[in-house]
């Protein structure tokens, strides 16, 4: 859809609204249950960055397929991954996608075309190429979103996997979330050159950048991209500027960054951003405060079931592995 | 049956399969020419660019996109070329390919093939000559098999073709000439499976891949010295045939594991290894490993030769342990 | 002597042997802020940016600009920030730094140190686990060291600094918080010396690196029932202390290797099969190894606990080993 | 120097020449010992390629470094390596200067600042940055040139070194030898994008290309190149279309290539080129007839040296692999 369509249908940006929110609310939930030791492992949140989730995967069919980074509970979630699959897998509980196998970094719902968060910067790069190259090959029009981090396009596999879906021609959005920082360390000092769409435009895959805060105008440039994407015409690169609003881990206080940097990040809030623009097309602060504790409350409801749930079955852990070879239960 | 080289045979084998399902397809570099030993001669030809697919100097993207191409339901052939490239795609192999099922808790099936021509061959040096297969029995989440004839490397590639694991398949280029009836029509091969090359009561020779002409010439040898030698080519390295290996050394007491790789930490070590545990050391009467040093591949012919296993390091050994 | 954790041993010893050598630097991801684990706190602030060198996350290329900088003459400590990420640079470690000076007939003299925090740690799950320090035993032209304690990692670190070798250092992420004395003056601990945790004459139990601990308490557990443990922490894998470990088998008669790793193929079956093969299974009673079952490392804890080696699993073995 | 001087220089280009026409003399005498047996494994030649290693190694010190590819002959002889050693390496025979144990795809003169040849297409480039960012630490001012061919483009390592070396401001010079093929396979047709070029300057590397079958055009941008490389500009990328008149090996007809085709390839030979600029410029067909006999008897000598050398003493083969735990001879 247009921008001016997008910018204009207050309908969609409520739609967008609903699904940050949840994002949102997903993670707060995740995070407070990391606080009190419930959820196991390192737990990477995206609060600040659903504005790009959101707004791309409105625009994806469910079976379409993305894949993810270890900062993927949005993708998930906004791909339509079921939430009490995620929180439970999140928990390290039965009923979790993965069977509790996975856990945050490794989160997936192949059932909603979510193909999996991955451990390493850019894994799921090359997976997504050859999912889009399948896809085609078995004469689907499903298109794939690969998701990744500014800190992905200095390894390898970006140069390789844009250098490969532009030359087949596959249907891939790139999506790179740029919020200015890998871990602890600010992006502008390891990446050299003009820029990320220009590296994408110098392997031929065609880029545009956004500011990844404002929902509609992510929303405007994934449904053009998408459209030539499905269109047949090629992969394309979506550069998303935003911001992460919380440390690289849940654990992490990101302490570097001064508060002043850190009150400017928050301004920048997508949801808030959003929340302001749809209160002045006339949307009521009511209505927004309802969608807002509506997924608090689908949330929290989530977080108890998680909490709730047993524990997988021991024995599980022995299943999964391969079907010839597998190894038997401990003598 | 007709008599076919062993590239031969995998180039059958894997035509045979593309031709049953459409979902099966090859991606690799220079497969538009045939492949770099013409394992795919005539595939572009015959199934089309879209299924034999000549890819850039992308190992990491080209074994990172046959996952992804599994993922969606399509049967990749992942080709290699050499082995050794394979370390340029470690973490998609490693870290993706044989994790992502169990990640994931079984939804994910990535049902692709891994062929990586390996070993010493024409003095190609140690980055083009490596055979790290213990490796891959180390690594959970996959099956490694490494045929030594025609007919089990036809066999055993229809059987990962079909096989919803992924399988990984170590091909000696220093067997790709070698001659062997292959039928007609090629039936998969059952993976974890040893062949008897030979009966004998003495000793009990394993071996796999390249070692086992090697290991026949040696046995043979060995016969005339009135020292018999139950020679069992593995065939598959995981899942492998702990049962076969444990009967014959319990009736010879005596296993000696010939190996092209390097002996320490070698699958080798495995197998002789979990024989003693499952035999019980009273039950055995020798054991011993044959390998490479632990020393990169060197170029020159008297090098190489100073260092790799022969058929009369193979009698020598066997000898001292039988008579010793 | 003060008794400090096991990563602050490390970054004591680091900043020592660069205090000493201004050819030795670091380099890897997020050096800048002390690295992932605090290990080069205040080394960005003491040595300057170019000898503490934050990197893009690039693996493939730490790893060879590392080797790069060795071959002119500089002494570099690559930090691999995870072991699991060695993994995207595996041509450059395996294909390249282990064999660049066999190549080059000894002309190279890669004089580089590869720090690895592996090993299962706080519910990390399958791609930030791994142990895979058997692989690199079977490589060619690296040492490979696994220590337990702030001591032993203090000393091997700056070994491995000194060596003109190619050093993997596999650090147990579950320990960097264990603590012990340190001298002020850390010395180069040698490589290929085990280190005896407790004299005992029933069983032989040799482990390393995260497993020490378990083994330990094992060990201690054994003895109150009457079982005497000889237990050998390994410290460095390749070389490993073949001497020491076959003179106390010898005594004891029994082996146990307990190790992290996944059994099949693992280091422990290169240590049950060289005992085997030294001592000839006549002189050996019992012989068995525990680990990882051929599984990847799964994230919940009630998993991991299913699979992981642990105290009670080594109190069992042993006991049936002697007593059974 | 500048362009009108690299071309007025006939000094300069005679020493190109001779050069050139050594590099071509000890490619043809290895090609000739392979057909016999005498050279074993894999040879690939870098016949038609010569005026890039000339042009680019003649601005080079001796202190200065190369990394080379699986190609390399050339440069190293252009490097200064010694040809004795050179082709008693690819013999596999004593006095190799790999002692037999590297041979031709790992031929290295580390006296002469050759770092090795490799058998892995981009191997050489990260070993090249950091080869760069260790001479900047050991305070010296020698540069690194960095060798790979079209193919490696689309290798990971390319794109990381890259922009690792525009980052920290390396002084290295990378020369891609853009011969249009890669083994059996145009690169067209693998590589996406508007070109090598455009890559490295999206890297922040600027990049200059130049008809590498032209030595004085080689050898004026190399100098160009290289002052800014060692007067601390950074990394600088110089782009040489050239021909390889060879197969992929020395046992490969490259027969697919149409005799229209090879014939329009032999067309561009750089050394013929050259030699006719040179007589344009008033040289004698004599004197370079001289210099083309002599390049031949210095090579035939080394190769009737290398075929009367020893082999190495089989005991050598156990010898530097490592200090510690070396293999011990087997029992
Ligand atoms: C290959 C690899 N190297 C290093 C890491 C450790 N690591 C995890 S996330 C991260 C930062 C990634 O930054 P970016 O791609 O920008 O994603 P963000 O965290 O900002 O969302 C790093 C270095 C990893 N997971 N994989
Ligand atoms: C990583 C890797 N993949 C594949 C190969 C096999 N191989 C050797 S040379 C070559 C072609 C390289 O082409 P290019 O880089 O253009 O160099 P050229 O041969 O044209 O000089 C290939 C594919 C290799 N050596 N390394
Ligand atoms: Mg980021
Ligand atoms: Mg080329």
């Amino acid at each position: 859809m247009s921008d001016a369509k997008a910018a204009g249908n207050s309908a969609r940006l409520l739609d967008l609204h609903r699904l940050m929110r949840r994002i949102r609310a997903f993670e707060e939930a995740a995070v407070a249950a990391h606080g009190t030791g419930e959820i196991p492992g390192p737990l990477h949140v995206s609060i600040g960055q659903e504005a790009v989730a959101a707004g791309v995967c409105l625009n994806l069919r469910r079976d379409d397929r993305i894949t993810s980074t270890h900062r993927g509970h949005g993708h998930a979630l906004a791909k339509g991954a079921g939430v009490a699959g995620m929180m439970a897998e999140l928990h390290g509980r039965a009923g979790g996608h993965c069977g509790g196998k996975g856990g945050s970094m490794h989160i997936a719902d192949f059932g909603a075309g979510m193909l999996g968060a991955n451990g390493v910067v850019a894994g799921g790069i090359p997976i997504a190429v050859g999912a889009a190259q399948g896809l085609r090959l078995l004469g689907s029009d499903a298109v794939v979103a690969c998701f990744f981090g500014d800190g992905a396009v200095n390894r390898g596999p970006f140069l390789e996997g844009l250098n490969w879906a532009a030359l087949y021609r596959l249907p891939v959005l790139f999506v790179c979330e740029d919020n200015g920082v890998a871990a602890f360390t600010r992006t502008e000092s390891t990446t050299a050159g003009p820029g990320i769409a220009a590296r994408a435009e110098a392997l031929g895959v065609p880029a545009e950048t956004v500011d990844g805060n404002y929902a509609a105008a992510v929303d405007a440039a994934a449904a053009r991209l998408l459209a030539a994407v499905r269109g047949g015409a090629g992969p394309r690169l979506l550069h998303a500027r935003t911001t992460r609003l919380s440390g690289h881990t849940s654990t992490d206080a990101a302490a570097w960054r001064s508060t002043e940097e850190v009150a400017a990040l928050q301004a920048r809030d997508p949801i808030a951003t959003l929340e302001a623009a749809l209160l002045r097309q006339g949307a009521s602060a009511e209505a927004l405060a309802v969608v807002h504790a509506e997924a608090e409350a689908e949330m929290r409801d989530a977080r108890e079931a998680a909490r709730a749930a047993p524990w997988p079955d021991p024995a599980s852990a022995w299943a999964d592995v391969q079907d010839t070879g597998a190894a038997g239960r401990a003598a | 049956m007709p008599e076919v080289t062993l590239v031969e045979a995998t180039r059958l084998a894997v035509a045979q399969e593309m031709r049953r399902d459409p979902r099966v397809w090859v991606l690799g570099e220079d497969v538009a020419r045939g492949g770099l030993f013409g394992q795919y001669r005539g595939f572009p030809e015959e199934f089309g660019e879209a299924r034999a697919v000549s890819t850039p100097i992308s190992e990491s993207t080209i074994m990172g996109a046959g996952l992804g191409a599994a993922l969606v339901g399509t049967r990749p052939v992942i080709e290699m070329r050499i082995f050794d490239f394979t370390l340029c795609a470690m973490d998609e192999l490693a870290n993706q390919i044989a994790k992502i099922r169990y990640m994931t808790g079984g939804q994910a099936r990535p049902a692709l093939v891994v062929r990586m021509p390996h070993g010493m061959w024409r003095s190609s040096a140690a980055q083009h000559s490596q055979s790290l297969e213990a490796w891959f029995v180390h690594l959970p989440g996959v099956v490694a098999v490494a045929p030594a004839t025609p007919a089990d490397a036809a066999g055993l590639l229809v059987a990962a073709i079909r096989s919803d694991d992924p399988v990984l398949v170590f091909e000696a280029k220093d067997l790709w000439q070698s001659v062997g009836p292959v039928p007609e029509r090629i039936e998969p091969l059952p993976f974890g499976v040893a062949r008897r090359v030979r009966e004998g009561g003495d000793l009990t020779l394993v071996c796999w891949s390249a070692l086992v002409p090697a290991a026949d010439r040696a046995a043979a040898a060995l016969a005339e010295r009135g020292i018999g030698v139950d020679l069992l080519d593995l065939r598959s390295l995981w899942p492998w045939d702990e049962e076969a290996v444990c009967a014959s050394v319990s009736r010879t007491g005596r296993l000696l594991v010939a190996q092209e790789a390097v002996t320490a930490a070698g699958f080798g070590a495995e197998v002789a290894a979990r024989v003693v545990e499952r035999l019980g050391p009273g039950n055995v009467r020798a054991v011993r490993r044959l390998g490479f040093p632990r020393v990169p591949v060197p170029f020159a012919p008297p090098l190489e030769a100073e260092l790799r296993v022969t058929p009369e390091r193979i009698v020598q050994t066997a000898e001292a342990m039988v008579r010793g």
